[in-house]
């Protein structure tokens, strides 16, 4: 027989103007089970709680229910004081008679037997209440930062700063990412390099990152608190701790003629190379697809083909028989910066849902280039030094048509998102073509101008009225060679009137699209991602750097397209929340969780096809000799999040969602 | 008593009535509703016309008309911390059963032993006493019948108020007891009585069924009272899927199940419910723990209790032959050659010995 | 027939397999057998009178089979769709048993009845089946058989009640579920209902009342039939169970033609399809939502 | 392989050369071309204009026939009847209620399945066998490959190429030995029907595509359309009386291209039936004279 | 009779959307039907229509079941395994002929207080008119009496 205590709340007169607590209270008074009944004016207030002490000590309740506000407001104020008179706190529940009664009806009569329903429900849901304690799980407190750009930078250093171990793991050979690429930064015009280089530096000599570039995520196992990450470190062919990064090696590469990723094709590398000069580490990787020494060995020729970078190099950096190799991190939270990549214009595409641009004939007609390959040609560390010059006859182009949302806002080429970054990128080429190119003409077609953004539509209006770029709201239908000049067939849809421009460059303003491997990354971290290859934030609004999956965060570019600035500000949010995570030795969790009778469990794991989190787990139940009887369903406290569709889902009713548990939902509906 | 006339069958039919008129049950096997066989039921008729003389054996016994599949014992009510038990007024309404067969009829004879031993059961009784059974020679025996085997035959009287032969145009009926003489009582005078005294000559029935086991419970007893662990029941139980079909269907088996069922915090009835000793359910323990772990074991205590502990303890087997254990199993479980096994399996025993 | 025999003995006599689980003739008719040795492989029948469905005798939950070992299963089309179920829902491993396929071409509903096939004996699922022979098998017997005969609209009745107005439905299934007795055929039959601990027999909380009156009954009755929706085989053993012939397969089929209409499912024997329950679409149909 | 054969009126009339061409190349590559029976007009000219309805019933009709002939892959040559034929059995796949429309009009509902193809799509298929069996390669002739605005497009209906930089008949070209060059008006509108009604605009529109198949170094455009090629070539006549571009364009159907490079007589191929006369063309791969023509030259 | 009668419901709804409208609702002092019980569950995925059924077995007349719209699950994904559950029990329980009408489901945000206001009112006129569902409970009653 149960020993419960109901405190009926007035609220001042918000409950008691409608509904009659005294009867409430009375009536509640005979329901068997409860030994005291009581009505207070502020049950919440100090000498309320006290009265809620005071009984629990005195007639050493086994269950609270206080009949007042919403839970939402209060519960954890009750649940506090029931604890505090050595009552576990989860015996304590409360039944909403403001919010779900007094405000919402007139008629006394009826608001008052309603509360008392209301409160009923919660009597009878409290006798089947099971003391519950908080859940406590250890947490590894070393972080994995997946991609080394900005967004990776700043999360790893956030996080280093704080205290904690970092593994920053980038896939190619230096940290930066695309920012290491760009010329200058908008709105501020600031050079990239000259911001970021230094992040860079600072990255590889701080004593709680851990860099491992030219690396990738092979395998994640556990859950927050508690990952245990494969890491893939790819063969660079030059030991990392031989290597002093003097260069040689490159100098002597006979192959000096391969377009280079990092100029985006517009400057040449070596077979073994540091992708530029700023490269964190500062150590090269030898192209075996390119390198003589290895496509040699390939044909199967007996004696080394070459062998130049070995024979200069100093320090015997150079390991021609490096295979990939293995380490495995225990790591209790996980930043995904993993970027984006640009759509790409010319006809193949990875995806038949996408159509391509084969109407401008990139790749076809030389001076038609996207807005990356222009930043290599506006940055001082590329291929022109900094001048802006035609590919095809290195002359300086007089006139620049710039085209927006190539690859974005367009149904018919299979994207309708919006790149967020385009409109502004352009601005900025258009401002720095007019500073290295006076008299020069930029003209830009665009469907909007989104310029949201702290000094951004001053940035785009700068480059309309002191660059003196024309501005046409409209597409272009194709692009014509004319001579050894581009002729531009496109509308003016303010005007109405066709137009045909002749051009000596055109910059195709290419979208950010998803990384096209995401899918298997995710998968691995049992995260999801959108019908583009972003990934998912667990809410779009409350929770946008959190994952479905506990522990696993996002920052930058890889979560949706996303410029400097926020993908800094979404990093540094996601390290808060790994530095949140690891300020407890322990992870607390509220019990309310699932649970697996496992004696009634059948295993036939709906629950496991139904959980939203996999926190659903096979365990082998054996007999006293060892022998597996058989397989049952267990649930990952770190995992789980209680959302119960397991049980709704069980056909056998066999697991249980401690704090809502078909006793209590039983009983209450007994109640009826 | 020896009391006999001749009714014909619109004589019958005025019975029938008159019956209904007064507001008496009158239960008779008729068409089986949605059934896509033709198939009888033992259920409550409204006129003569329903009335199905002919025709298998009823799906179901009628042993739920004495005893129902569920019924309310008392219901309660909690007030504070006390408890008040409000009785259900379980009326026993007259009832009149029509054209029982002797299998059926004989089995509330058998059951009766057991509901009346040690503890008598009002509930059984009570109904019992308000109904009158008109069995009926037996029309209609297939490959599943064995009543010959147990003691019993298709012109079987036991358990019978009235035994009704077919007659020309009618039924020489047999009144056997008092309850039945009362129900003849309006009609005694202005029905004739047969004019032949001499037995009815035997149906073929008797001998076809016969036919389909031939076995001494006597020695089938003797069997099981040495062979409790024996390979055959292993093997034997192996396609039984542990439904209650066959015990629910069966007019001897009597188990029950009491429950409390809530129909509010405070309030509830308590029933009681057919139970089976096929489902593992049956002997499940708090703890988990099961004393009849496999389907082998609870075939066994089926077979046990019908063939060596009923007529142990009450001197006859709790089976009446009636073959709807057989007719029912979807997994084909067939009771006579179990039998028929047995039985060898003692002959051989017998002569070895 | 030789075929199967053939087969069997070789399964057991290279120690493939412990048993084997098919038919055999008896006193009655055809009736499930369980074949350990070799020299007994000769007492295996196929023929329109195998109704039932062994798949059942693969559950877990059958602890007296499980003791005999690894087994062989003689398995018809609709019979290997339960044995998906039984792998996709991880009850059997694949490679634990092995599964031979037979050709059918339509079976009676009474495994006495020893009358030939005709639209009159005919178990209903079979007068619409268009699958001769399963594509779930290891070995695959028999001779290849036609299409048997049968009426053309299997679900006439379905539709027929699902026109009904709600008092005359609630009227019939009053009527229906009233006969049931809970002798639990249709569950203990059924090779989809393997729970170690059924819901109606789970009594803290005692959701569905064990009680046969026609309350417990509809709980029962509709639970089952929606733990089923989508992953009934429609194999007909539980109304072929019923002792007291209540027509059950009528709430599978509907909970059947609820989730093939709505998500466009159908059972098949291939483990590899997740069942509807268990899974989503975004743009589920929710018409029914305000 | 059997093929059902739309001709459309063109090949039948003003193109007449375009189908001699076809049946003999048809025959040397041993493709079997079986006319389907009692087809109607594909509606390109002005029935899809004036009534859509009527624009799809028309081609649909014509797929009634071809089923009825049990074909299942039906070539039709005109790159018009090709886009009327394909957006019709679009329409019927994809547009319900035009679908019920059509079938009440037909009685009867064509299913979608028959495929339709293209000149295109048919001699890229047979790359291999025409570079196997040509006898006489077109090597050191430059061709612009002219695929007009109905061939490849829209791109829902057409989805046999890219609809912005198609490579389909630059593909067969090659094929032929002869080389593709590298332009930018494959695509551009010829003036199409506008021929008659609005001569000016075709001049104008026609001009710009020869001018850059010109300063593209072609000697010749290849077409598939009959429509195109009676703009690009009939008008050069009017083109070149206002302004002087340079020499007159032979304008071939791709057929006669790969005709010739199996070796097959010119005159067989139609050749001589053009105003502007490929003869030039033939000097340089070194074939022999066309007939005298009736018509005068450009 | 029908007029005088007062239905009782009982409604299941998720905590993370539903029950805060039903809160919203109250602090924004809409005024409804006060039939309507709240029974609070964690998300529409714990739900089950086992609730259902032992609700009318206790004499409920309606039923209301309510949470996160479509991509606004606190849980990211009860809500669409609920809906295919009850569109299927749904589908069940017409078949047996209880009266769809007498339960609602429905989609209500934390920012929706009119709306939950709305589905209290409606369907308290709706199984109002429906008239009380004793028929439900009483299936126990004469069984073998």
């Amino acid at each position: 027989m149960s020993r419960i205590g109901v405190f009926i709340c007035h609220c001042g007169e918000n409950i008691g103007r409608t509904v009659d607590c005294v009867r409430v209270a009375h009536n509640l008074e005979n329901v068997p089970g409860v030994v005291h009944s009581i009505d207070y004016k502020y049950m919440c207030s100090d000498p309320g709680q006290a009265l809620i002490k005071q009984a629990i000590r005195e007639l050493q309740l086994d269950g609270v229910v206080v009949g007042a506000c919403s839970p939402h407001m209060h519960e954890k104020t009750f649940r506090k004081a029931a604890a505090a008179a050595g009552l576990n706190p989860y015996l304590c529940e409360m039944a909403n008679l403001r919010e779900h009664c007094s405000w919402i009806h007139e008629d006394r009569e009826r608001a008052t037997d309603k509360a008392i329903g209301l409160a009923r429900f919660m009597v009878e849901k409290i006798k089947y209440n099971r003391p519950l304690a908080t859940i406590r799980i250890p947490v590894e407190r070393r972080a994995l930062v997946i991609g080394g750009g900005i967004a990776g930078i700043q999360a790893a250093l956030d996080i280093a700063d704080g205290g904690r171990e970092v593994i920053l793991v980038e896939k190619e050979p230096s940290i930066g990412g695309h920012m290491s690429q760009l010329s200058e930064t908008f709105p501020t015009l600031d050079c990239s390099q000259c911001i970021l280089t230094p992040r860079m530096v600072e990255v590889a000599q701080h004593p709680n990152i851990q860099l491992l570039a030219y690396s990738e995520v092979e395998s994640v196992e556990g859950y927050i608190g508690n990952f245990q990450v494969k890491i893939r470190r790819k063969a660079r062919s030059v030991d990392e701790i031989k290597c002093n990064g003097c260069g040689e090696c490159q100098k002597n590469c006979p192959n000096q003629k391969i377009p280079g990723e990092f100029d985006r094709g517009l400057g040449m590398r070596t077979a073994i190379y540091v992708p530029f000069p700023q490269a964190v580490p500062n150590i090269p990787v030898i192209d075996r697809a390119k390198c003589a020494f290895y496509r040699g060995k390939a044909k199967g020729v007996k004696k080394a083909v070459c062998g130049k970078c070995a024979e200069v190099c100093g320090p015997k950096a150079i390991d021609f028989d490096q295979q990939d190799s293995f380490v495995t991190e225990e790591v209790g939270a996980i930043v995904v910066a993993t970027g984006y990549q640009l759509y790409s214009i010319g006809k193949a595409q990875e995806s038949e849902t996408l159509r391509g641009y084969g109407e401008y004939g990139y790749g076809a007609i030389p001076d038609v280039i996207d807005g990356l390959q222009f930043e290599r040609l506006a940055s001082a560390s590329g291929p022109t030094g900094g001048k802006i010059l035609r590919p095809s006859d290195g002359k300086e182009p007089k006139t620049i048509v710039f085209l927006q949302c190539i690859g974005s806002r367009d149904r018919a080429k299979g994207i309708e998102y919006c790149s967020k970054i385009c409109c502004m990128y352009v601005a900025k080429h258009a401002i720095l073509y007019h500073h290295k190119v006076d008299h020069g003409r930029a003209i830009v077609f665009y469907l909007d101008i989104r310029a949201g953004g702290k000094g951004y539509d001053e940035f785009v209006r700068r480059a309309i009225e002191e660059s003196h770029a024309l501005y046409l709201r409209g597409r272009v239908s194709r692009l014509f060679r004319n001579g050894d000049t581009i002729c531009v067939h496109g509308v003016d849809t303010l005007s109405g009137e066709p137009v045909a421009i002749d051009a000596d460059m055109v910059v195709l303003a290419t979208a950010m699209r998803a990384q096209p491997d995401i899918a298997s990354l995710a998968q691995k971290l049992s995260i999801s991602y959108d019908r583009h290859g972003f990934l998912n934030e667990a809410h779009p609004k409350l929770r946008p750097v959190e994952t479905n999956t506990a522990g696993v965060y996002l920052a930058g570019a890889c979560q949706s397209p996303r410029d400097i600035p926020d993908s800094v500000a979404m990093a540094s949010a996601a390290a808060a929340k790994v530095l949140g995570l690891f300020s407890n030795e322990l992870l607390e969790r509220e019990p309310l969780i699932a649970r697996v009778d496992q004696l009634a469990c059948t295993g036939c794991f709906h629950c496991e096809r139904v959980c939203p989190y996999g926190a659903i787990e096979r365990k082998q139940l054996k007999d006293g000799k060892g022998r597996v009887i058989k397989i049952v369903a267990e649930v990952n406290q770190g995992v789980c999040q209680g959302c119960g569709t397991c049980q709704a889902t069980c056909p056998s009713k066999s697991v249980e969602l401690e704090g809502f548990t078909d006793e209590q939902v039983y009983a209450a509906v007994n109640a009826l | 008593m020896n009391i006999r006339r001749m009714i014909g069958k619109t004589d019958l039919d005025v019975l029938i009535r008159d019956l209904i008129s007064a507001g008496k049950r009158v239960i008779a096997p008729v068409r089986c509703g949605d059934s896509q066989h033709e198939a009888l039921e033992y259920a409550p008729v409204r006129s003569p016309a329903e009335i199905h003389w002919a025709g298998p054996l009823p799906l179901r016994s009628l042993k739920e008309i004495i005893f129902p599949p569920t019924e309310t014992l008392f219901g309660w009510k909690q007030v504070k911390s006390s408890v008040e038990i409000e009785a259900n007024p379980n009326g026993f309404r007259e009832t009149v059963i029509i054209g029982a067969r002797p299998c059926d009829a004989a089995a509330f004879e058998i059951v009766d032993r057991v509901m009346g031993w040690d503890y008598r059961d009002d509930l059984w009784f009570g109904r019992r006493q308000a109904t009158t059974i008109l069995t009926v020679a037996c029309p209609h025996g297939d490959e599943s019948c064995f009543c010959p085997a147990v003691g019993l035959s298709p012109e079987s009287a036991r358990g019978a108020d009235w035994f009704l032969t077919p007659a020309d145009g009618g039924f020489e009926a047999a009144i056997l007891t008092q309850k039945g003489e009362a129900l003849l009582e309006p009609y005694k005078a202005q029905w004739p009585e047969p004019n032949n005294f001499s037995k009815q000559q035997l149906s073929g029935l008797e001998s076809k069924v016969r036919a389909n086991l031939k076995v001494q419970p006597e020695s089938i007893r003797q069997w099981l009272e040495k062979h409790f662990d024996d390979p055959l029941w292993k093997h034997v139980a192996l396609r039984c899927h542990g439904c209650g079909a066959c015990a629910f269907v069966c007019p001897a088996c009597h188990c029950f199940d009491i429950v409390d069922e809530p129909e509010g915090i405070d309030r509830g009835r308590r029933r009681r419910n057919w139970d089976a000793c096929q489902p593992a359910l049956f002997t499940l323990h708090g703890s988990g723990h099961n004393p009849r772990k496999d389907q082998a074991a609870r075939f066994r205590q089926r077979i046990m209790h019908k063939f060596n502990y009923y007529p142990a303890r009450f001197g006859e087997v709790l089976c009446t032959g009636c073959g709807r254990c057989v007719r029912v199993c979807a997994a084909g479980m067939d009771l006579i050659a179990i039998l028929a096994e047995i039985g060898r399996r003692s002959e051989e025993a017998g002569a070895a010995s | 027939m030789q075929e199967l025999r053939d087969l069997a003995r070789r399964l057991l006599r290279e120690n493939q397999v412990n048993v084997i689980l098919g038919y055999e003739c008896a006193r009655r008719g055809v009736r499930p057998a369980f074949i350990t040795e070799a020299a007994d492989c000769d007492r295996l029948v196929f023929d329109h009178r195998c109704v039932h469905n062994l798949a059942a005798y693969l559950s877990p939950r059958r602890t007296h089979v499980r003791a005999l070992g690894r087994p062989a299963v003689v398995i018809k089309a609709c019979d290997a769709r339960a044995v998906a179920g039984l792998i996709r829902e991880s009850q059997i491993e694949r490679e634990e048993t092995v599964l031979i396929g037979v050709r059918c071409g339509g079976v009676v509903l009474d495994p006495a009845d020893s009358s030939p096939l005709s639209s009159g004996n005919i178990a209903p699922r079979c007068s619409a089946c268009d699958q001769r022979e399963p594509a779930l098998f290891d070995h695959l017997v028999g001779e290849p058989k036609g299409a048997p005969a049968g009426e053309a609209s299997r679900d006439a009745r379905l539709s027929e009640i699902e026109a009904m107005n709600p008092e005359e439905r609630l009227g019939l299934w009053i009527g229906l579920l009233g006969r049931c007795t809970r002798c639990h055929a249709c569950r203990q039959i059924c090779p989809m209902c393997f729970c170690e601990r059924c819901i109606a027999d789970k009594t803290q909380p005692a959701w569905i009342e064990t009680s046969p009156h026609s309350r417990g009954n509809f709980a029962w009755h509709l639970t089952r039939a929606l733990h089923l929706a989508g992953r009934c085989v429609d194999c007909g053993e539980c109304e072929r169970a019923c002792p007291a012939r209540i027509p059950l397969g009528l709430l599978s089929r509907k909970a059947a033609r609820s989730v093939a209409s709505r998500y466009g499912y159908v059972v098949t024997d291939d483990p590899a399809i997740p069942t509807p329950i268990g899974s989503f679409q975004f743009d589920d149909g929710q018409e029914f939502i305000a | 392989m059997r093929l059902g054969y739309f001709p459309g009126c063109s090949l039948h009339g003003t193109a007449r050369e375009y189908e001699e061409s076809l049946k003999a190349v048809a025959a040397a590559l041993h493709i079997e071309l079986e006319e389907i029976r009692d087809w109607a007009c594909c509606g390109a000219t002005s029935a899809h204009a004036t009534s859509r309805t009527l624009g799809v019933a028309l081609p649909a009709r014509t797929l009634m026939q071809a089923e009825k002939q049990n074909l299942d892959r039906i070539f039709a040559p005109c790159a018009a009847c090709y886009n009327r034929l394909a957006s019709a059995q679009h329409a019927l796949a994809h547009d319900a209620t035009m679908a019920s429309q059509i079938r009440s009009i037909l009685d009867y509902s064509p299913k979608t399945s028959v495929s339709i193809i293209n000149i295109a799509q048919l001699l890229s298929a047979q790359a291999g066998e025409i570079q196997k069996n040509s006898k006489a390669p077109l090597n050191g002739l430059k061709i612009a490959c002219y695929y007009g605005c109905l061939l490849v497009r829209p791109p829902e209906v057409c989805k046999f190429d890219d609809p912005e930089a198609p490579n389909s008949l630059d593909h067969i070209v090659s094929a032929t030995g002869a080389a593709p060059v590298a332009w930018d008006m494959a695509l551009e509108c010829c003036g199409g029907g506008f021929s008659l009604s609005r001569t000016a605009s075709v001049v104008r529109l026609s001009r710009a595509i020869l001018k850059s198949a010109r300063s593209a170094g072609a000697h010749a455009l290849a077409v598939a359309c009959p429509m195109c090629h009676s703009n690009l070539d009939f008008r050069q006549q009017a083109i070149n009386k206002r302004n002087r571009d340079g020499e007159a364009m032979p304008i071939l159907f791709l057929s006669q291209l790969v005709g010739l490079s199996l070796g097959l007589d010119p005159i067989q191929l139609g050749l001589h039936r053009h105003f502007v006369s490929p003869q030039p063309l033939l000097d340089r791969i070194g074939m022999g004279k066309l007939q005298p023509e009736r018509r005068e030259q450009v | 009779m029908a007029s005088s009668f007062e239905p009782n419901i009982v409604a299941f709804v998720c905590n993370w959307c539903t029950y805060t409208g039903a809160d919203l609702a109250g602090t924004s002092r809409i005024s409804m039907a006060p039939n309507v019980r709240i029974i609070r569950l964690p998300c529409t995925g714990r739900i089950d229509t086992l609730f259902i059924l032992k609700a009318l077995e206790r004499g409920a007349d309606g039923i209301i079941v309510s949470g996160c719209h479509p991509a606004d699950c606190h849980y990211t994904a009860g809500n669409y395994h609920a809906r295919r559950r009850f569109a299927i029990f749904r589908d069940l329980m017409e078949f047996v002929g209880i009266d769809p009408h007498r339960v609602t489901f429905s989609w209500v945000s934390a920012s929706e207080g009119g709306k939950w206001a709305e589905v209290v009112d409606r369907t308290t006129e709706r199984v109002r008119r429906l008239g009380p569902f004793r028929t439900y409970p009483r299936l126990a009653r004469g069984a073998g009496e």
